[in-house]
């Protein structure tokens, strides 16, 4: 075991499930030469049949994944950036989703798509996307969304085994976080298990994604503030893990989301109904939504920044239901 | 391919009558209610479904589309898992979640009938890839129309195949129409078989009537690609005999004298007189015409006979596991 | 003024705007041949410069309405079904949505895409969705989902006048509702204004689309049965009117929302979360939804019905939260 | 085009070194930390992007690609408003919201420089679709890579205007890489040119460090257009000096002594001897390159000078009317 980066977990969890199992292939635009060093190496351990270069066709080399998946590959499809999943729409909505269904299980679709969320760093409106809510509404997707390198390890390799289609949604803004690394060949984290990365009692934050780190950071500094928060992280999006969730705000009686994508029809969103749905006695105090503003990504990195959740925004929303009133000065 | 009348020669007859039997009891139930949703009849493009699947073996693979009646028959699928699919019964090839657009057999090598136009494209250039990395000679036929080619999946497929050289053959069976619209109107080339060209890929046009010629021409472009010679890209000039769908009452196509034109270039006709002139009895042709009959009218009962799914059965087959059920779902 | 119905009204709103000006045309798939009679007798009026068939090309045709509208055009995309969106993702999404954000409000884009929400008639899962909350998660689109044939042909006529790109989702439960339309050319309901369907003191139904009629329904039942439910339609989705629906909960204190959509991350959800973030004081019990299990849509026609919301269990939802009790027997 | 030198053809001179030295200076400043996000060259594309514009009239549109500081300096854009975006400056072309990716000038035409691969070809074919309905003689000029002709997008833009024979001019920068893919492995044709042929569009290949002969080859397309006679496929040959992006300093393309060989072919260095041997002074030369020198550090300077947008302008140009400002928002 030792420290490795939550890009380094990528690598690893594919470089393993390969070496494990030589139905696993990888392919996406320049995987080769390997932008972002999740494939480092690689062609030299696989060569260039296993570690596929593709042409700029999203959609073509989705729904190629999905035609290998159907004769017994397990594809992992890089689409580099999250916004590059939006060409392969049809692929993965109309053929992906939805062929197991509409042959009455005849097909199986054992495929990851991968993608990152790529936000933050003056990459503009088109290239900045965190479109996760929009794969949730869709049956018949898993989505992860790891927020650590230790649960990308896991969860990747899961998802990676997993007889159905995954989707990874990969944030940027955890890429350089590290942890001690399992190496044993079966580490695997289960879909659809949350964990709970800090425990508190006052109030239940639910991070989604990078926004975990910042849920820790602000239940870090409100504990000083006498304010114990814990921190939820559902790692899975599809299917979620609402009996954890409902655990923590029954326990708190008050919760806040805090979700990096558009507000509307969010992970957020979904996750408030459902706690307002099934624990609606056990609040003390509305559940709040901490996302990123209904507008797109502007290039100037100053206005970008405050667009997106913060750890102050948090604090403040913890405060609003806590102590009822606005937040202390750190 | 075959010139002298033998069993794959009056195999290619039988699938050919099947395909026309079941889909003419199709359209009469459909029209008295038992079919529920859309019907997109194959009729009058046999020839093209079933050259196309005599010349794969069994082991091959198929992508088909909305039109998906004839490719499962053509490659060799028993009827009553099909017309209990048509009737929504539990007993249904894709147990009642597909229904006509989507007739797929995966026991005959399918890999779906989508009817998503030109979604099957990618797919089935995936299969391929599929079969190349698992080392296996096994080829994959895409079936897909003339209105498909617009689509960008076409594009993006045929370009994956190509540079991969994936073993797989495209069949764009050019029926001339996209619902109510000529592929003279958006298909800016006489030929779809030009589109070839974009990739570099062999093409070829054959008479989608001639079953013999059909075949003849994809056996060559499945030993290509089963050799490791890459794609081709097949046209198989032919033509729908109903509206685009039967329940589409509204969609007049003017086409004039077209349809008794095509109707005289029957597959079927045109078939049965090419073997009754190399030799076969006439009597041997009608026993098979019997037997489809009977065939198609035991589909129909077991259909009719078999169970509607239970409620529960839609919170299967999204996953591997069965999802829960919510409360309001009483089964 | 006469009775005509949701398509006639689409019919009507189209042909009236072409009237008007003549920088607005039409175009989709067989939209000469008119398959759901909307554009019947387009191309006598109009031509066929104006009333336009295009190539199965559904992102092409999407991107190409952007193009127009760039240049001062005023389309009407006609994408048949809402299921053929999926293919045009990336034109709706990267260039429609975005492009007058990333080019700092030099591009305009007034154009309008209609697409009908075709389910509930065994067309199996690639035929029958209801994606509207994926466009809801995505800043840049205006989304209106007409529920009456009146509603229709004014929000249709102002999305058409509109200088932003507005979605029209049009729910073919409702094809053959009848309304008297209002005939004046200036006749426009103005986006984002929600509109009580029906007045109540017990419980607010918020309806979206065809599940307003639903609503209007199990509302009379509970009517019978001593429950006085408010019907609210919102008529457009984005921007959601919840200044209205707010005050109708404040005023009943009880909220459900019924919507066709599946469950997770639906304008349900959505709606559900900002309720409770805005008026969880006058919340006197947990906010419902009634919506379309998270599973596909499945051919085989029993099956498929019992998976969208009905009046039977809005009014149970209903019961719940007034009563406390299950629904009586209607 | 031009034989002889002219106002016109220093104009081009003018408009390549202004590219030039526009880049090398945003180069630096973003080596400096001076310009966010990912940055783009256009450098050795030069006489592609000028050739092309040239010949065009100002008002006619153009559309581009994330590769976009060439494009609209190349269509006459004033250098402030370009430097002050990629600054991220509230005078930035595009207010500080699209930044190098997507400098677009619409007061040149333009109509989008889009970072989205492939997603500007169909916009390109529905402005020239808005002009035919209009009825004015406005052409459309749509830039893209090679690698964009992988692209369904590509493919669907491509086709609508052949079968509606749209005023559109699709040229094709081949630079021979898609970031560190080279096009021989993803493009199965030996010219992204033949693949015209699948609309049955006429297409030319043109060297493109030659700018006479591109704006030569793009005069006839454009006079083609404009008088009705429909969309051609422009291929021009040429080569980016740099990487992919300047920020992504792990792609090590191998690319041997090419490099070399083309930067033999520099379109600015071709075009300044050509120049002279017509009889241009050397001096008169200098003086432009002085004088864009002097524009491009008055443009540097406004940007510098310029103020960052405020928050609150984040919530403008979504739609017509601002969005509401959210609380945790302070201006
Ligand atoms: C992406 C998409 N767009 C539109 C449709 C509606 N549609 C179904 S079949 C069809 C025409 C297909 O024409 P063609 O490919 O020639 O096949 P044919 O019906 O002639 O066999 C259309 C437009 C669809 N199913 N999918
Ligand atoms: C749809 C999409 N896929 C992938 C990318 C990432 N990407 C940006 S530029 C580029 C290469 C484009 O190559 P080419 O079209 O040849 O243009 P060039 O960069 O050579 O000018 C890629 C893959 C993108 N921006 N959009
Ligand atoms: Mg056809
Ligand atoms: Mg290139």
């Amino acid at each position: 075991m030792a420290k490795a980066t939550y890009l380094d977990a990528i690598r690893l969890a594919q470089q393993e499930e390969m070496m494990r199992d030589n139905r696993v292939f990888i392919m996406g635009e320049d995987i080769v030469c390997n932008v972002f060093g999740t494939t480092t190496g690689f062609v030299e351990l696989f060569g260039t049949e296993r570690v596929r270069d593709t042409p700029i066709s999203e959609n073509g080399f989705m729904g190629a994944g999905a035609g290998a998946a159907m004769v017994g590959m397990r594809p992992i499809i890089d689409t580099t950036l999250s916004s590059f999943l939006y060409p392969a729409m049809d692929q993965i909505i109309s053929i992906i989703a939805k062929s197991r269904y509409i042959y009455g299980g005849q097909a199986q679709l054992p495929l990851v798509i991968r993608s990152c969320m790529f936000y933050g760093n003056s990459n503009a409106a088109q290239h900045s996307d965190r479109p996760y809510p929009m794969f949730m509404n869709m049956p018949g997707l898993k989505i992860i969304a790891p927020s650590t390198a230790y649960d990308m390890k896991g969860l990747l390799k899961a998802a990676i085994r997993e007889n159905d289609p995954v989707m990874c949604f990969e944030d940027s803004t955890c890429w350089t976080s590290k942890d001690e690394l399992p190496d044993a060949p079966d580490f695997i984290i289960p879909l659809g298990k949350g964990d709970i990365k800090r425990e508190g009692s006052d109030v239940s934050i639910i991070g989604v994604a990078g926004a975990v780190q910042l849920a820790l950071k602000a239940a870090k500094q409100l504990a000083a503030q006498g304010i114990s928060a814990e921190v939820v992280d559902p790692r899975t999006l599809a299917p979620l893990d609402m009996p954890l969730i409902l655990q923590s705000v029954r326990k708190t009686g008050r919760a806040i989301i805090v979700d990096p994508a558009h507000q509307v029809c969010s992970a957020a969103s979904e996750i408030s109904a459902t706690i307002v749905e099934q624990a609606f006695d056990a609040l003390r105090a509305p559940v709040l939504r901490v996302t990123t503003a209904q507008t797109h990504m502007p290039f100037s990195p100053l206005i970008e920044k405050s667009l997106y959740p913060t750890v102050d925004r948090i604090m403040a929303a913890a405060h609003k239901l806590v102590t009822g009133r606005p937040a202390v000065d750190a | 391919m075959t010139d002298r009348p033998n069993d794959h020669s009056l195999e290619k007859y039988r699938r050919m009558q099947r395909i026309r039997t079941f889909e003419s009891e199709a359209e009469a139930i459909h029209a008295a209610g038992e079919i529920p949703g859309a019907l997109h009849t194959y009729s009058g493009q046999e020839g093209s479904g079933v050259g196309c699947c005599m010349a794969l073996r069994t082991d091959d693979y198929m992508v088909g589309t909305h039109r998906s009646h004839g490719h499962p028959i053509a490659k060799g699928a028993a009827l009553r898992p099909l017309m209990a699919e048509l009737l929504g019964k539990a007993t249904g090839v894709c147990k009642g979640k597909g229904g006509s657009m989507h007739l797929s057999d995966f026991s005959v090598g399918s890999l779906g009938e989508t009817s998503i136009v030109g979604s099957g494209v990618p797919v089935a250039a995936g299969a391929a890839l599929g079969s190349k990395l698992q080392g296996v000679d096994r080829v994959t036929l895409c079936f897909f129309g003339d209105g498909a080619t617009n689509e960008g999946a076409f594009h993006e497929g045929m370009n994956l195949a190509a540079i991969w050289k994936l073993p797989v053959v495209f069949v764009c069976e050019n029926n001339g129409y996209a619902v109510s619209t000529p592929a003279s109107v958006t298909v800016p080339v006489k030929d779809v078989a030009e589109r070839a060209k974009a990739y570099g890929m062999p093409a070829v046009i054959v008479d989608g009537q001639d079953v013999d010629a059909v075949e003849a021409v994809v056996a060559d472009a499945v030993l290509r690609a089963r050799t490791g010679g890459g794609p081709t890209l097949v046209e198989t000039k032919t033509y729908r005999y109903g509206e685009h769908a039967v329940n589409m009452g509204r969609i007049l196509l003017d086409r004039g004298s077209e349809l008794d034109e095509w109707r005289q270039r029957d597959p079927i006709t045109l078939y049965r007189a090419k073997l009754i002139a190399q030799g076969v009895e006439a009597a041997t042709l009608d026993a098979i015409e019997q037997e489809v009959v009977t065939e198609v009218a035991d589909a129909l009962e077991f259909a009719r006979q078999s169970p509607y799914p239970d409620v529960t059965e839609a919170f299967d087959d999204v996953f591997v596991d069965r999802l829960p059920i919510p409360d309001y779902i009483n089964s």
